[in-house]
């Protein structure tokens, strides 16, 4: 449990360092750090910031709306410097930001956007919609354009489920010959993706593809392709980039995910906060997208964790 | 043989007073002992972080408390009664839901009509107490086991949410003036003399309850039906009624919950409130009320809360990992359990020592 | 006599297979006190639970001031002015004691709050009344047995009925606390109160009744005044037939001290601080019977719990054929030949959930295993014998236990402990709630397994058991041991003075 | 002055031969009915979709059933005795976790270990059990009501399955022949004799359970400790010794599902079985087992296990949307609980009828 100590040693390291004086404090707040993506947003976030000479405080908000509104409660009576917010709901997340805002406290926003503007500093999302896009192409191409795959949908109550859904539609309506035979929602959940992708199967084995809305999923699909014995003739992809799912595409178990550059995002977050810290602008637009990467066998050894090594 | 005639064992009345006495000590130090856990907790938060002992930061963690406060001085009630209510946390969300979908308006035949906020409070808080009269339905009438009732429950209204809401989530509740809907956002960032409206409600329903249990017929009826069913139906306690009604007001405290909740966010989803139902039994069982009934007050199950809550706070703000948090957690509700089993033990303990010297004067 | 207040006309209660009464008339007169009498088991609680509303009669009916009532509730039942005192104690431990005597009926203040001065005086004034002198704001639950009573009492005195029953109202108070409650009783029916009396101290009951019923198996099978009846008639008409052939005489063949117990004391587990046993030394020896009579809270049921390993002596020793017992939990204490029958069959006897077969053959599993499992063949086999042995009326080992009558049941509890091959058979009242019949069968067996060379210790209420059914008759007081007399070497009323804490007339023995 | 005497009651032997002959058959009528709601549920989807009754779709939606099931059985154990498990969900995530680790080797000084999967299932099953034994120790010991200790350990062993994994998930558990620790996989993927490694998990476990309740003294010594703990006690059953084994094989059942859960995925996830446990008692109580205690079967289990595991997937072949999924999941609960409620409300009143017919005989 290594994580245990990083608070710790980092509030002293940075106290404790002289570098303190240019200190104050970043909040960090993300999803469950049981999710990696949103685990190695926060590290990139964190190390960034301390590098910076800043306190990090990291929290995660389990996608709760309520639980993210204490956290950043707790940050304004902190009186930090800056909030580093993956927020939890582009609706339920527009509440919370303002009163930060009109606590005094810049907000960056990252991973997943909110439906206003003009209230965070920054809005840096890794434009699902692209990436979306992305993967159902290279998903069509393929499948040679045809022939019946299978949709894995997100948790039904979070953005990024629709927009990626609504991104892969957007590529594949154009083509005729691809037909859903179905489609699902597996909770982001690999275990259920599993079971579920386990049950569609029994419906019908004349399945050439499945597109999942994140990783976790996808591999929850390959593991039950794999014990279905058609592993070889299904086109798996996902989406996060998540090492494990680079590790399936260079085993060939997957066919290919997009890769949203997470430690870019957080770290470039970081890099406006200190800006605006510093010179009260960001000097950037506050929509900002980070266009995701396709990750295939060919340039699988290109990425590390959550971006380009 | 002889007949032996010992000195009867000293007259009851003046030792049962003394016992009785001794007992309501052994209580207040054991409240005491409650807040004492809250005061360490403070105390070591306030050593490790200086932003801890602030008084906004005092204020933003009660508000954080508030909506447990208020969800588990429903549940004390149900647990005083010897039942469990899993299905608050899916109360939460649906109440929250309901509200989205009156502010958002309702179409009645062609027109659309937009109820006031007060309106919309109102109903959301029926349906709470809609889905704990059918818990109290279950269990009273059906007599499913409250575990059972209340579980089932937590699905269907988790279910109904979902389906009322299709998934989404309700965005800005601000309501508009011209629809003079508006307002709704004020019961979570109203602040009534300095202090969030959430902690008023608190305040105020604990007040009420402290009311209820400690001078209204209902509280003797409600700790008589916990303590001894049979005896208090055979005094003619509406037992029934008693059971129904206490599901009834922990779905109106959930459902209250579930609107300061969306009214704190402007904006409702329909899986708020997951797992909620824990922490409020945590609570419970924290501030001393035994799961088999008839024990509990109203201020050990603030203290309960509160104990979650900055627990929780606490340990966000010195960043301790959340996975730490989730352990932490877990061991304080055991050990404070423990500690309430203990200081039970040490009760009879005493009570024996008490029999053992009386031995003494004896042989 | 003039015409009765409350009136119970040929009712009818069946419990599951048990017939609790077969048609009885039963007339409640005005500023008279009707002692009802019968065996335990009788019937006497659920006729009184009828008039008081609690249980509706199967068929039958109940008439107030001559007009047919149906009282729905024990509530609705008191709003018409009938009181009544439990058997059962029925009282909130959580509550205190002025809670419990207002429950459902709270004085209330213009606010509709619960007025706890006004109550706190009223349970004064009724306590005084009671001459019982505990805390009004102290937890029931705290109390001693007898107080608790008390508490039961104070409450029917509370509601100014008409008509108040009480169900064995003494069964756990002190002489002086009969005295008190006796005055109460003489002041309510001379102010036109009717009062049902319920008692096993049948000459104490005979002492305030004016009018005397009885009760056998269900049915009403004699009543008559006060003044014309004495004790022995009111148990031939209980008992049904002549006292001898119900206790059988037998000459003891007395073998080693199997068991012995040197100035042991217990705690009572309701009431910690209170010694429930104090100092007691006995010894009983193979072959014989020994009883211990004493009133209810003597301390008999803490003795034969402690001695089973349930309850933790504070002090004292118990040996087993000159070996210290000391220490070792019930388990190891029935692998060693001891083994209790306990008081409450519901609560500490039977496990409602499995078939007789399984209750039999639960204590003594053990001796029924082969390699991993239960041999079948070995259980069914014991079980059938043990059916036979105790003459346990059922369809067979797989039947339902709720589905026997309280003897039976009494008698498989009996056969549970005998399986494991006991020395020593220890029985908390085993004759309580049992009828007739179930009765003399459960004392014949005793007799029969004393014969090949147990040794048997058990308690009971009933002095014509005391009296007949022992070799050797211990009688407790608060814990201590009164008295100790062979077979008929003393008389019930001298037995009653010694039960009470006093010495037997003659300085007996 | 009147003495009239009348005969006395009529031997009750026969009359009560014959109401448990009813009763008997009764209770056969109840397990069949169990089955029956099975069988209308079999028959529904089957009606509604032509791949539901195919005998690869069945083993597939065995194959999901066994992971429910293995949990569940454990958690018979446990409300047998009148207890509750609300810890089984982290549990299987726990072992889930201590497997990857273990399987990814073990850092010894300098050197790597990489213990060979037997090993490892022994481990990640000792785990299991460990954490059962921490329940039953603060049940029995410390006597912290079931409800507590559990929901306290939910917490703790899930944090521990964070903190071991740092919250990341184990990717590839195939291990490597090289390491000589490879063969994880077949617990999931493994087919012998044509069916699914975890269905003959699951029918083994149900064969051991089957015969430790029916025939071991254990199994007695359960059913007494749950229906009656005083006399339990009384007859010299060890029941503490008995409460603790339930939780210990409550816990090691969890860990064994873990186990089948990662190898089916060949990769473990700490957040692997969040809300089992409610599937798992969902399970025991639609089978017909009291969560006061007692009462309960395997069989009925499995059949509870059955209905759960198949609706689910029946919903999902037909394409119902997730939000009615958990709705009609809740509805379908608190039904089969008033289906066996109704049942015993039936039995009493059968019983007293009799008894009423048998009064005639008298007067
Ligand atoms: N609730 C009940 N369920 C089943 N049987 C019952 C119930 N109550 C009483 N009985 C049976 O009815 C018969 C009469 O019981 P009752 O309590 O009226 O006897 P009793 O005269 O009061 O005995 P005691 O002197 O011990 O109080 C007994 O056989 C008893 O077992
Ligand atoms: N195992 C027990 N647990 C709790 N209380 C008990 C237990 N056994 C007896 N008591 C209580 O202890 C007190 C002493 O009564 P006890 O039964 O021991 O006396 P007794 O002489 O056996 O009288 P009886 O057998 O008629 O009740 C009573 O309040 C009784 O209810
Ligand atoms: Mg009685
Ligand atoms: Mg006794």
């Amino acid at each position: 449990g290594g994580s245990a100590q990083q608070p710790a040693t980092s509030a002293s390291a940075s106290t404790g360092g002289g570098t303190g004086a240019a200190g104050g404090l970043i909040a960090i707040i993300t999803p469950s750090h049981d999710n990696p993506f949103f685990k190695a947003e926060a590290d990139a976030a964190k190390a960034k910031a301390e590098s910076l000479g800043y306190q990090t405080s990291v929290a995660s908000h389990d996608d709760d709306p309520n639980k993210q509104s204490e956290l950043i409660d707790a940050a304004i009576s902190r009186q930090a410097k800056a909030i580093v917010l993956d927020n939890a709901g582009a609706d339920a997340s527009i509440g919370p930001v303002r009163k930060a805002t009109e606590g005094g406290i810049p907000v960056f926003l990252i991973d997943r956007e909110i439906n206003a503007t003009g209230i965070a500093k920054a809005q840096i999302v890794s434009n699902n919609s692209q990436g979306a896009q992305l993967a159902a192409q290279s998903f069509v191409e393929a499948m040679k354009s045809k022939g019946n795959y299978v949709e894995l949908v997100g948790k039904e109550s979070d953005t990024n489920a629709s927009v990626r859904s609504k991104g892969f539609a957007d590529v594949i309506s154009q083509y005729p010959d691809m037909k859903q035979v179905a489609k699902e929602s597996a909770n982001w959940d690999q275990q259920e993706a599993f079971t579920k992708m386990e049950t569609i199967l029994q419906k019908s084995r004349d399945i050439q593809g499945v597109i999942a809305g994140n990783d976790t999923m996808a591999l929850g699909a390959v593991a039950a392709l794999k014990a279905a014995g058609i592993l070889d003739k299904v086109t798996v992809v996902g989406f996060d980039g998540s090492p494990d799912a680079i590790a399936a595409v260079k085993a060939g178990e997957m066919h290919a995910t997009a890769l949203q550059p997470a430690a870019l995002g957080a770290t470039s977050a970081v890099e406006q906060a200190d800006q605006f810290i510093k010179t009260g602008k960001t000097g950037k637009e506050e929509k900002q997208s980070i266009d995701c990467e396709l990750v295939t066998k060919d340039n699988a050894d290109e990425f590390g964790v959550f971006a380009r090594k | 043989m002889t007949a032996t005639t010992k000195t009867p064992a000293a007259v009851p009345a003046e030792r049962s007073a003394a016992r009785a006495r001794r007992l309501s000590l052994l209580n207040v130090a054991f409240e005491l002992r409650a807040f004492i856990a809250l005061a360490v907790l403070i105390v070591i938060f306030g050593l490790l972080s200086d932003s801890f002992l602030t008084v906004p930061n005092l204020i933003t963690m009660t508000k954080h408390v508030a909506i447990n406060a208020v969800i588990a001085l429903g549940m004390l009630l149900v647990i005083l009664k010897g039942g469990i209510d899993l299905s608050v946390g899916s109360i939460v969300g649906l109440s929250g839901v309901v509200a989205g979908e009156l502010l958002g308006g309702l179409h009645v035949g062609g027109v659309i009509a937009y109820p006031p906020v007060w309106v919309v409070i109102v109903l959301c808080v029926t349906v709470g107490m809609a889905v704990g009269a059918v818990n109290g339905l279950l269990v009273t009438r059906f007599n499913v086991a409250p575990f059972i009732a209340t579980l089932g429950m937590l699905y269907v209204a988790r279910g109904a949410a979902m389906l009322i809401s299709d998934g989404a989530t309700y965005p800005n509740l601000a309501g508009h003036s011209a629809l003079g809907n508006t307002g709704f956002g004020l019961l979570g960032s109203g602040r009534p003399l300095g202090l969030p409206t959430s902690i008023w409600i608190m305040i105020a329903l604990a007040v009420l309850a402290t009311l209820l249990l400690a001078k209204s017929p209902f509280g003797r009826w409600l700790y008589a039906t916990g303590g001894n069913e049979r005896a208090a139906d055979l005094s003619g306690v509406p037992i029934r009624r008693v059971k129904t009604i206490v599901y009834v007001i922990s779905g109106a405290c959930a459902a209250i919950a579930g609107l300061i909740i969306a009214s704190e966010l402007t904006s409702a989803a329909p899986q708020a409130g997951e797992t909620y139902e824990l922490n409020a039994i945590a609570a419970v069982v924290i501030g001393g009320a035994a799961l088999s009934g008839g024990r509990g007050t109203v201020r050990g199950t603030l203290v309960g809360a509160f104990v979650i809550g900055f627990l929780a706070d606490g340990l966000v703000i010195l960043g301790v990992s959340t996975f730490w948090q989730i352990l932490i957690k877990g061991a304080v509700i055991i050990l404070a359990v423990m500690l309430d089993q203990g200081q039970q033990r040490f009760k009879r303990r005493g009570a024996a020592a008490a029999a053992v010297a009386a031995t003494k004067h004896h042989d | 006599m003039s015409a009765p207040v409350l009136r119970a006309c040929e009712v009818t209660k069946v419990y599951g297979g048990t017939h609790a009464l077969k048609g009885v008339d039963f007339p409640v007169t005005a500023g008279r006190v009707t002692a009802l009498f019968g065996e335990n088991g009788a019937g006497k609680s659920t006729l009184m639970k009828i008039l008081a509303g609690i249980e509706q009669p199967t068929t039958g009916h109940v008439e107030l001031d001559g007009r047919p009532v149906r009282l729905r509730s024990s509530r609705h039942a008191a709003d018409r002015g009938i009181a009544i005192i439990h058997q059962e104690l029925s009282l909130c431990p959580n509550l205190s004691v002025t809670d419990n005597l207002f429950l459902a009926r709270e004085v209330r203040t213009g606010f509709g709050a619960v007025d706890r001065r006004a109550q706190r005086a009223a349970t004064r004034a009724v306590l005084d009344r009671l001459e019982e002198r505990a805390d009004p704001d102290g937890l029931v639950g705290d109390l001693r047995l007898g107080q608790q009573q008390l508490v039961e009492i104070a409450r029917a005195l509370l509601q100014e009925a008409r008509v108040l029953i009480t169900d064995e109202p003494t069964s756990a108070l002190t002489a002086p606390e009969v005295e008190v409650l006796f005055r109460v009783i003489r002041e309510l029916t001379a102010a036109g109160v009717a009062v049902v009396y319920i008692s096993h101290h049948l000459d104490e009951a005979l002492d305030i009744a004016d009018d005397v019923v009885v009760l056998r198996d269900g049915t009403l099978v004699a009543t008559a005044r006060a003044g014309e009846v004495d004790i022995r008639w009111i148990v031939e008409q209980m008992v049904g037939r002549d006292q001898d052939t119900l206790f059988p005489d037998r000459e003891p063949v007395l073998g080693e001290e199997a068991l012995t117990v040197r100035d042991l004391s217990v705690a009572d587990p309701a009431v910690p601080d209170r010694l429930a046993v104090d100092g007691l030394s006995l010894a009983v020896r193979a072959g014989e019977i020994v009883g211990v009579y004493g009133l209810m809270g003597a301390g008999r049921t803490e003795l034969l719990e402690a001695l089973a390993g349930r309850l933790r002596p504070v002090s004292g020793q118990v040996l087993l054929d000159g070996r210290p017992l000391d220490g070792p939990g019930i388990r190891e204490r029935i692998e060693r030949g001891v083994v209790l029958v306990p008081e409450d069959r519901q609560r500490d006897g039977l496990v409602q959930t499995m078939s007789v077969g399984q209750n039999l053959s639960l204590a003594a599993l053990g001796t029924y295993v082969r390699g991993l499992f239960v041999s079948q063949p070995r259980e069914r086999a014991a079980v059938a014998r043990a059916i036979t042995d105790v003459t346990v009326k059922t369809s067979g080992h797989a039947a339902a236990i709720g589905s026997l009558s309280g003897g039976n049941q009494q008698k498989v509890v009996i056969g549970k402990a005998l399986l494991t091959g006991p020395r020593v058979l220890l029985l908390d009242e085993p004759s309580r709630g049992v009828d007739v019949g179930a009765k003399a069968d459960i004392f014949e067996l005793m007799a029969g397994q004393a014969r090949h060379g147990l040794a048997v210790l058990f308690t009971t209420s009933d002095a014509e058991e005391a009296l007949h059914i022992p070799d050797r008759l211990l009688v407790l007081a608060r814990g201590a041991l009164v008295g100790e007399f062979r077979r008929g070497e003393l008389t019930r009323e001298e037995l009653m003075r010694v039960s009470d804490g006093g010495t037997p007339k003659d300085g007996a023995a």
